[in-house]
């Protein structure tokens, strides 16, 4: 998938230092390849979790489809993140098991259910503070390189490079048509330029080279997606996205999650916004005190009485 | 050799010309240094003594704390400035085993005052290497003998220090001992608490304690044996022989002894009378063997050894009456065993007084 | 190996290891206040233990006392050494925060950076007996193991009956001091409200700072228990071992380190634990086998309890929370 | 005037933050803090309660000048903040939290009526009394905050986005709570992106924008301006 | 002092040099390279000030030169692990420990090992491991020591490693003392090999005497192990450690198989001081274990933060410093300790960041610093 991507990209073979442009782009190079849609991607088999006596999860069923943009809304503590823990790995469930892709996952080591396709964002956002904006998104990127501590370090696997990866120096270009270019060198490069794309996607390339830790949050929950979709993740789950979010930075992230739903990736949102979740979503689950109480499309739900008293409150027009 | 100074190495430059240093590698601070300090005064004062027109001779001092892995860049660096002829030391065994073969490589010639070690002549032998000291197999044969025959031990606990000196030695001890010794027990450097130590003394109930080591552990394994109410005689080797035992270890080191392959040096004697004068203290350990080290190279420079070459043919041959013994070096570069004397010296009131001479 | 020797006399060893182990377990407690609120191993500890035990000779020295003296001398010398003791103690700890850290606190800096600073504050402490002091008083001071009077005598105390086990005095007050000053600074920091803040610093001290604590008051009161402890080692030392020297601090430093990771680094009875723990296991072994065996069976316990319990016996006080 | 701030300007290393802020809390008022993402307003905050010093201007609380003041002296005085990001200290229980609030306090009895009145507006903290604080939810530690920092009785309280990761029912009682102690005679300073819910509810309100101050007037004044409208209320 | 280092920064030699052209770049470090290989031959003045063996009990320069190397590749080694991966290694010199164990263990001919495998094969006395296969063992050994540490104890967090591994140094040390009949216990091997080379003057090539081919010799492996350590450090691998650094869990959740970039810091690290130990013992031709007490990796972990951890150029400079220093200043004798105590102290008091930090490093510490010194009025 990624060797796709990296000969797609109309980029590479340049060293010249990537320029800061407006997003115009369709980002096509973005898009991923996934299976049929409308399958069941994700499912959450009658899911338990228990914390000493606290049960953060009851036998919680749900499945999310290919291609859709799910929301997981319910009232503070009926555990919701808990479920993105149990579906990331952080947390091996009690009793019932979760499925991605037909396979069971939970259980699985974190890093390997991230290699499966499955990428989140965090409710307090966790980026590497050290390191810029660009840095981040590379990380994301390396999960899907193959380049091994070895081949880092004597650069001796070598591809067959295409037309557009060859150096301009003659010499080089004739060393590399004979020797090849190491895969390294290759991903390194097109780690990069997908990572200003990604950057360009969710609109904060003009700060590309900053050092995460001191971008505004807003910066930094957009770049938190950035990371998590460089991963390229069949499934991204965001929890709570718009929180600190002004309602004209909500209208544009309603729209990014939308883009990022036409790449390819199927969403899974959690988000106390209802404006938010009403308009983004194709279906919703809803939970409280770890269990479901409700699912269904964003009117039945809004509509839903149990979901008005545990939930919605009294309906609130406008925010 | 490349790496000289710029003070241009006169290596070949013989005959007239005559100006030597002589280096003296030791534990000059550091814990144990009053067990060094001594014999390297010993050698200034045979140095200042010396009466010589021809030549200008320096006595340049390394500190090595008795650490081999500081010993050898100081080797490495005599080894290379052709103007030291020779030198005195190692002190301790441990540097003196990492070095002889760096100087046995630049043909420096060594005349150690006090490395002990049996393997240092017995193994992996050198030319250069010579000690005026007998090694630990007699040495350990000596303290056995002293311990069975003067004390009438028939149950010696024997403990060491897990080191370079103290386990063989030890070893030796216990060789010679055979069924009189009833536990062996080691320690380590640094260590403070006994107890365990202490505890496996109390069920074997000997009569009487060898220690293999140096001051800083033997003060407060006494101490805490004459806690424990453990009245046995306390024995230790030459590695005690030093001033600031008797300070280290207080009233609970009254009557412990130590033994020493170098004899008492008369209080009335003249180089007595001279140190005293010269640094303000009686001679100490090793005093008149440093003294004798030194007078070896100033003896083969008055003899016209004007080379790294001709100062060892000239050691090697040597012989002589010295301070402490009669000097001669075999094959190996020790000294005759039939010019050696051991002594047992005994702490009273913190000075270690001549006790007895015994025979290994 | 002879473990006849162990069982034969099991409780005599195991009195020896809680001996031992008690004066591991109160100079932990200093690595324990201060890497529970800063985060940072303070490598300088050891040698304010070390400073406190000079300060014991220094007492006796000017007193004039030694051994043998009237029970009244006695026990005076001993409370004022204690005194003494305490105060140089928390004296060099609270020194060396203002001297070394607190310069690096004020520049933001990275752990490492205390770590080294530390390891810096400690050579100079140490070369200031060892070397300093010597060039201008001459000894005492200096390398070399110096004797520090007995000036309060072994006695045996009683027997207990059964299992035939003397009891010295020493023993009752190292054993019995120990275990007191942990209890008392154990309920210090869990039950009164300046204790309460030392925690919430050790959490976030920003927050800490919106609650009304005073950062800088915390630290320099961590550093003053820390180094009051150590200097309560210093003595109970001083009692059992009667002698002192410059680097008298690396070792036991190196122990009590040990002892707070293994009890749960953070957590003041996780020092108690460990302390003992370490002590007791270092005179098995010694029994057993040597005492050249020692610190490797002690590092093997800690490798491998951390297996198992990887934030010590007691765990870190402070949970963590996840994503 | 309780409060008062005069050309704050605070830096970041090299990025400014606020560029001379101006503004002023009198006794008994609800004032809120509008603003972007990466407006200042956390800044403006942090500056007041003194976990950040300022690189010039001033601060004044109750007419005494507090600038030169740590965080704790200034909340000895009476000036609370609850900062953003919650900040609860993950380590110790719930129960444990609300006594940091109360740190600075030695009345037992009417500590003890705080206690019922946190509880009384949280039930949820009270099931989870024992619970240790890093385990909460989201926005569990969000009411935790807000309860902690009320145990301080504070004379002003500053709230950094209280209702961020709230359930919609739970940010209606939020503001119903500023509301409540309000009226119980504490002044709030209240920063808030949902601007609508804030501006009805304040007595007055500013707008931040880039470290700057760009409006300021009554809630309802605001709520009707219609630049406001449109980058913060969401309507055109 | 402060002057020197404004002039410094107003040269801006850092960014000057990041800018130049790359050839001007390539013949600039070649200069260096042919700097450092005739530095033991250095007797142009006023520069010839910095040989240590200009006073009277000064110590041999060329040698003096080697031990630096040496330290160098121990102190780039260690740097992957710190530095790099953000692991505390207290106990690094367990490795070097290793290095110099196997090269004197199976090289010597009269190690007891190699005793034992003369009279089990019979071979004849003087047979033993040639020094070219002693290589990939002392890797190999120190490599394995590296990971079977590092499997059970990486999971530990932050300073708990820290002291599981200073325990593992001493546990090597005190293991190589006390079994005598397999290290010979206290008294150390001699007898340890040397690289072949032709005889020169009737001595050996490498011999103790010459130390200045010693001297190339590592300087050559060292010069190969930084070109191997910048490429880990611009790679993929490198930034796998970074965000380890930031955050361990984030980091997995994002697809970083941290434990297994973790053991590969700490495999990297560890035979990398295996080689440099390897390179000390067989200088030395003698090898025991008081020659690697826990002060040593103490020193190590010096040498990384002082000169700025993180940087490769850092662990350098920290490494010749550390080094260089108490051999230039040897006339100081007893007064060294305290002294370096008291510089160590300064340094990082005037430069926390460490001598040359990285320039993530500096950034870092520029904006923690101004945020501390406005974060209360008064710390
Ligand atoms: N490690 C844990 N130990 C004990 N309880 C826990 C733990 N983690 C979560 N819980 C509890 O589980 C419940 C669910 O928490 P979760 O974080 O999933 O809620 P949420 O739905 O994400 O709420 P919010 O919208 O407030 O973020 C909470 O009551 C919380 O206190
Ligand atoms: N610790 C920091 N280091 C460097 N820059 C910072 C830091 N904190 C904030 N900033 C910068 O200061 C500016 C103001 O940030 P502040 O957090 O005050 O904004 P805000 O209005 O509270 O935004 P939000 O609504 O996202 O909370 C932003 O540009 C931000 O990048
Ligand atoms: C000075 C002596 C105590 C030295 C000792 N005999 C040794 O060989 O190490
Ligand atoms: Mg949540
Ligand atoms: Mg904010």
């Amino acid at each position: 998938m990624s060797d796709q991507t990296i000969q797609n990209d109309p980029e590479t073979g340049s060293d010249a230092p990537l320029t800061v442009a407006p997003d115009t782009s369709d980002h096509e190079a973005l898009s991923i390849e996934v299976g049929p849609e409308g399958e069941t991607l994700l499912e959450i088999d009658h899911v338990t979790l228990r914390f000493g006596g606290v049960v953060a999860l009851n036998d919680v069923h749900f499945s999310i489809k290919r291609g859709e943009i799910l929301g997981l809304i319910g009232p503070n503590g009926a555990g919701k993140t808990t479920c993105f823990n149990v579906m990331t790995g952080v947390y091996t469930p009690t009793a019932g098991e979760v499925r991605f892709n037909g396979q069971v996952i939970s259980g699985t080591k974190p890093h390997k259910i991230n290699q499966l396709g499955i990428a989140r964002t965090f409710q307090n956002i966790r980026l590497f503070p050290e390191m810029s904006a660009l840095e981040n998104v590379m990380v994301g990127c390396d999960a899907r390189h193959k380049t091994s501590v070895l081949g880092a370090l004597f650069r001796a696997y070598r591809v067959r490079p295409s037309e557009d990866d060859l150096p301009d120096n003659p010499l080089k270009r004739s060393l590399a048509k004979v020797f090849g270019i190491s895969r390294h060198t290759l991903e390194e490069r097109s780690g990069r330029v997908r990572s200003m794309e990604l950057l360009k996607f969710v609109g904060i390339a003009d700060r590309a080279h900053e050092l995460s830790r001191n971008l505004p949050y807003g910066y930094q929950r957009r770049l938190e997606i950035a990371r998590a979709l460089a991963t390229q993740p069949e499934l991204l789950c965001l929890d709570e996205p718009a929180a600190g979010f002004n309602p004209a930075e909500k209208e544009d992230l309603m729209d990014l999650i939308r883009r990022i739903r036409d790449l390819g990736h199927t969403v899974l949102v959690i988000e106390h916004d209802m404006k938010l979740v009403l308009g983004v979503t194709d279906r919703i689950v809803v939970l409280e005190f770890g269990q479901k109480i409700a699912e269904g499309t964003p009117e039945a739900v809004a509509r839903n009485p149990k979901v008005i008293a545990a939930y919605l409150g009294e309906p609130d027009d406008a925010a | 050799a490349c790496g000289t100074t710029d003070t241009d190495g006169g290596g070949d430059a013989s005959g007239e010309d005559c100006n030597f240093k002589i280096g003296v590698m030791g534990a000059l601070s550091g814990a144990n240094a009053s067990i060094v300090l001594p014999s390297v005064d010993g050698a200034e004062l045979a140095l200042k003594q010396w009466e010589n027109d021809e030549c200008e001779v320096t006595m340049e001092k390394f500190d090595t704390e008795g650490d081999p892995a500081k010993a050898t860049p100081v080797a490495t660096q005599i080894a290379g400035d052709e103007t030291f002829i020779g030198v005195m030391g190692g002190a301790f065994s441990g540097e003196t085993r990492a070095t002889k073969s760096i100087y046995a490589d630049a043909g420096v010639t060594m005349v150690s005052q006090s490395a002990t070690a049996t393997d240092l002549t017995q193994e992996d032998q050198v030319d250069v290497f010579h000690r005026l000291v007998p090694y630990d197999d007699y040495q350990g044969a000596a303290i056995a003998n002293y311990l069975t025959d003067e004390l009438g031990a028939s149950k010696v606990f024997v403990v060491d220090n897990s080191e370079a000196y103290g386990e063989p030695l030890a070893d030796r001890v216990e060789e010679t001992l055979g069924n009189a010794m009833t536990q062996r027990d080691k320690t380590e450097v640094g260590q403070t608490d006994f107890a365990p130590t202490i505890s496996k003394m109390e069920s074997a109930q000997p009569d009487a304690v060898f220690y293999g080591g140096y001051i800083a552990e033997a003060a407060p394994l006494l101490k805490q044996m004459r806690d424990a109410g453990i009245d046995a005689p306390f024995v230790g080797g030459d590695g005690l022989y030093g001033a600031d035992f008797g300070n280290a270890v207080g009233p609970a080191g009254e009557g412990a002894v130590v033994m020493c392959p170098c004899a008492p040096i008369a209080e009335d004697s003249t180089f007595a009378a001279d140190f005293e004068e010269e640094f303000g203290a009686a001679p100490g350990a090793y005093a008149a063997e440093g003294y004798d080290a030194m007078s070896v190279f100033l003896a083969a420079l008055d003899d016209g050894a004007r080379t790294r070459e001709e100062m060892e043919e000239f050691v090697d041959g040597y012989t002589g009456e010295g301070l402490s013994k009669e000097i001669a070096f075999d094959e190996n570069g020790d000294v005759p065993k039939e010019n050696v004397s051991y002594w047992a010296y005994k702490n009273e009131g913190g000075t270690l007084v001549p006790e007895v001479e015994v025979k290994p | 190996m002879d473990f006849d020797a162990l069982f034969s006399g099991l409780d005599r060893h195991t009195l020896d290891g809680i001996t031992r182990g008690s004066i591991y377990a109160l100079v932990a407690l200093g690595y324990t206040m201060v890497y529970g609120v800063m985060k940072l191993i303070n490598f300088a500890h050891s040698e304010v233990f070390m400073v406190g035990t000079w300060t014991v000779l220094g007492v006796y020295t000017v007193l004039g006392v030694s051994a043998g003296a009237g029970l009244a001398a006695v026990i005076g010398a001993t409370l004022l050494a204690l005194i003494a003791a305490m105060l140089a103690s928390a004296g060099t700890a609270l020194a060396v925060e203002r001297i070394a850290y607190r310069p690096l606190r004020k520049k933001g800096a990275p752990p490492l950076i205390f770590l080294i600073t530390g390891i810096g504050c400690s050579m100079v402490l140490v070369e200031t007996f060892g070397q300093v002091l010597r060039f201008f008083f001459g000894p005492p001071f200096g390398r070399v193991t110096v004797n520090i009077p007995s000036v309060l005598q072994t006695r045996d105390l009683f027997t207990i009956p059964g299992v035939d086990l003397t009891i010295t005095n020493t023993r009752v007050i190292i054993i019995v001091g120990a275990i007191v000053m942990m209890l008392a600074l154990d309920t210090f920091v869990n039950k009164s409200r300046l204790g309460r803040g030392v925690r919430a610093v050790a959490q976030d001290p920003d927050t800490a700072s919106l609650m009304g604590v005073n950062q800088n008051r915390v630290i320099m009161l961590v550093f003053v228990l820390g180094g009051a402890m150590a200097g309560v080692a210093a003595l109970l030392y001083t009692i059992q071992y009667d002698i002192t020297k410059f680097d008298i601090g690396f070792i036991i430093g190196l122990k009590a380190f040990t002892a707070a990771v293994l009890g749960g680094i953070g957590n003041l009875r996780g020092a108690l634990v460990g302390g003992l723990l370490l002590g007791i296991a270092e005179v098995y072994a010694s029994t057993i086998w040597s005492s050249e065996w020692a610190n490797v069976t002690a590092f093997v316990v800690l490798v491998v309890v951390l297996m198992f319990r990887p934030t010590g016996l007691l765990g870190e006080s402070l949970g963590k929370a996840r994503a | 005037m309780l409060l008062e701030m005069n050309d704050a300007v605070l830096n970041y290393g090299k990025i400014q933050a606020l560029h001379g802020i101006s503004l002023e809390v009198g006794e008994g008022e609800v004032v809120a803090l509008i603003g972007a993402n990466g407006a200042g307003k956390t800044s403006t905050m942090r500056a007041l309660s003194g976990v950040r010093g300022l690189s010039s201007g001033s601060v004044l609380f109750d007419g005494e000048d507090v600038t030169k003041l740590r965080a704790d002296q200034r909340l000895r005085k009476g000036l609370v903040l609850c900062p953003e990001g919650r900040g609860i200290f993950p380590g110790m229980t719930v129960t444990e939290n609300l006594n940091m609030g109360a740190y600075t306090r030695k009345d037992k009895e009417a500590m003890d009526e705080d206690y019922e009145r946190v509880f009384g507006l949280f039930p949820r903290l009270l099931e989870r009394k024992k619970q240790v604080a890093g385990t909460l939810s989201g926005g569990e530690q969000q009411m935790l905050a807000i309860g902690r920092s009320l145990m301080s009785r504070p004379k002003l309280l500053m709230l950094d986005e209280p209702s961020m990761g709230l359930a919609p029912m739970l940010i209606q009682q939020i503001f119903d709570i500023i509301t409540e102690i309000c009226a119980q005679g504490t002044t709030i300073l209240v920063v808030e992106q949902n601007a609508k819910q804030a501006l009805s509810r304040a007595d007055r309100a500013y707008v931040l924008e880039t470290g700057r101050i760009v409006k300021g007037g009554t809630g309802a004044e605001l709520l009707d301006d219609p630049t406001v409208r449109e980058a913060y209320l969401g309507v055109a | 002092m402060s002057q020197i280092l404004d002039t410094y920064r107003g040269l801006k030699l850092r960014d000057r040099l990041a800018e130049a052209p790359n050839w001007v770049r390539k013949i600039g470090m070649l200069l260096v390279i042919a700097f450092a290989f005739y530095l033991p031959f250095l007797n142009i003045l006023p520069f010839a000030y910095i040989r240590t063996d200009l006073s009277a009990r000064g110590s041999d320069w060329a040698s003096v030169l080697f031990l630096i190397v040496v330290y160098m590749i121990a102190a780039v080694g260690l740097n992957v692990v710190i530095g790099f991966a953000g692991l505390l290694d207290l106990g690094y010199v367990g490795f070097y420990a290793l290095g110099a164990y196997s090269v004197a263990l199976f090289g010597s001919p009269s190690s007891p090992v190699v005793e034992a495998l003369q009279s089990r094969l019979g071979l004849g006395e003087e047979w033993a491991v040639p020094f070219a296969m002693c290589i990939p063992i002392a890797i190999a050994m120190s490599l394995v020591a590296g990971v079977i540490l590092g499997a059970p104890t990486l999971r530990l967090r932050g300073d708990y490693l820290a002291i599981v591994t200073l325990g593992f140094g001493e546990i090597i040390r005190i293991t190589a003392r006390n079994l005598d009949n397999v290290t010979n216990g206290a008294t150390g091997i001699s007898g340890v090999p040397v690289p072949p080379g032709p005889e020169i003057g009737g001595r050996p090539f490498f011999n103790t005497i010459d130390a200045e081919r010693w001297y190339w010799f590592a300087l050559t492996i060292l010069i190969l192990i930084i070109f191997l350590a910048f490429r880990l450090e611009h790679s993929r691998v490198g930034r796998a450690w970074l965000a380890i650094r930031e955050d361990e869990d984030a980091a997995a959740i994002m697809g970083v198989a941290a434990f297994k970039f973790k053991l590969w810091a700490f495999a990297i690290g560890a035979s990398v001081g295996g080689l440099a130990g390897l390179l000390f013992g067989s200088k030395q031709q003698y090898v025991e274990p008081n020659a690697f007490m826990v002060q040593l990796s103490f020193l190590f972990v010096a040498m990384v933060v002082i000169g700025g951890s993180g940087n490769i150029y850092g662990a350098l400079l920290g490494a010749f410093l550390l080094t260089y220093l108490p051999e230039r200043f040897r006339e100081f004798q007893e007064w060294r300790p305290f002294a370096f105590g008291v510089a160590l102290v300064l340094v990082m008091i005037l430069r926390p960041q460490g001598l040359v930090p990285s320039r993530r490093r500096a950034r870092e510490f520029e904006d923690r610093k101004t945020e501390a010194q406005e974060a209360a009025v008064d710390v």
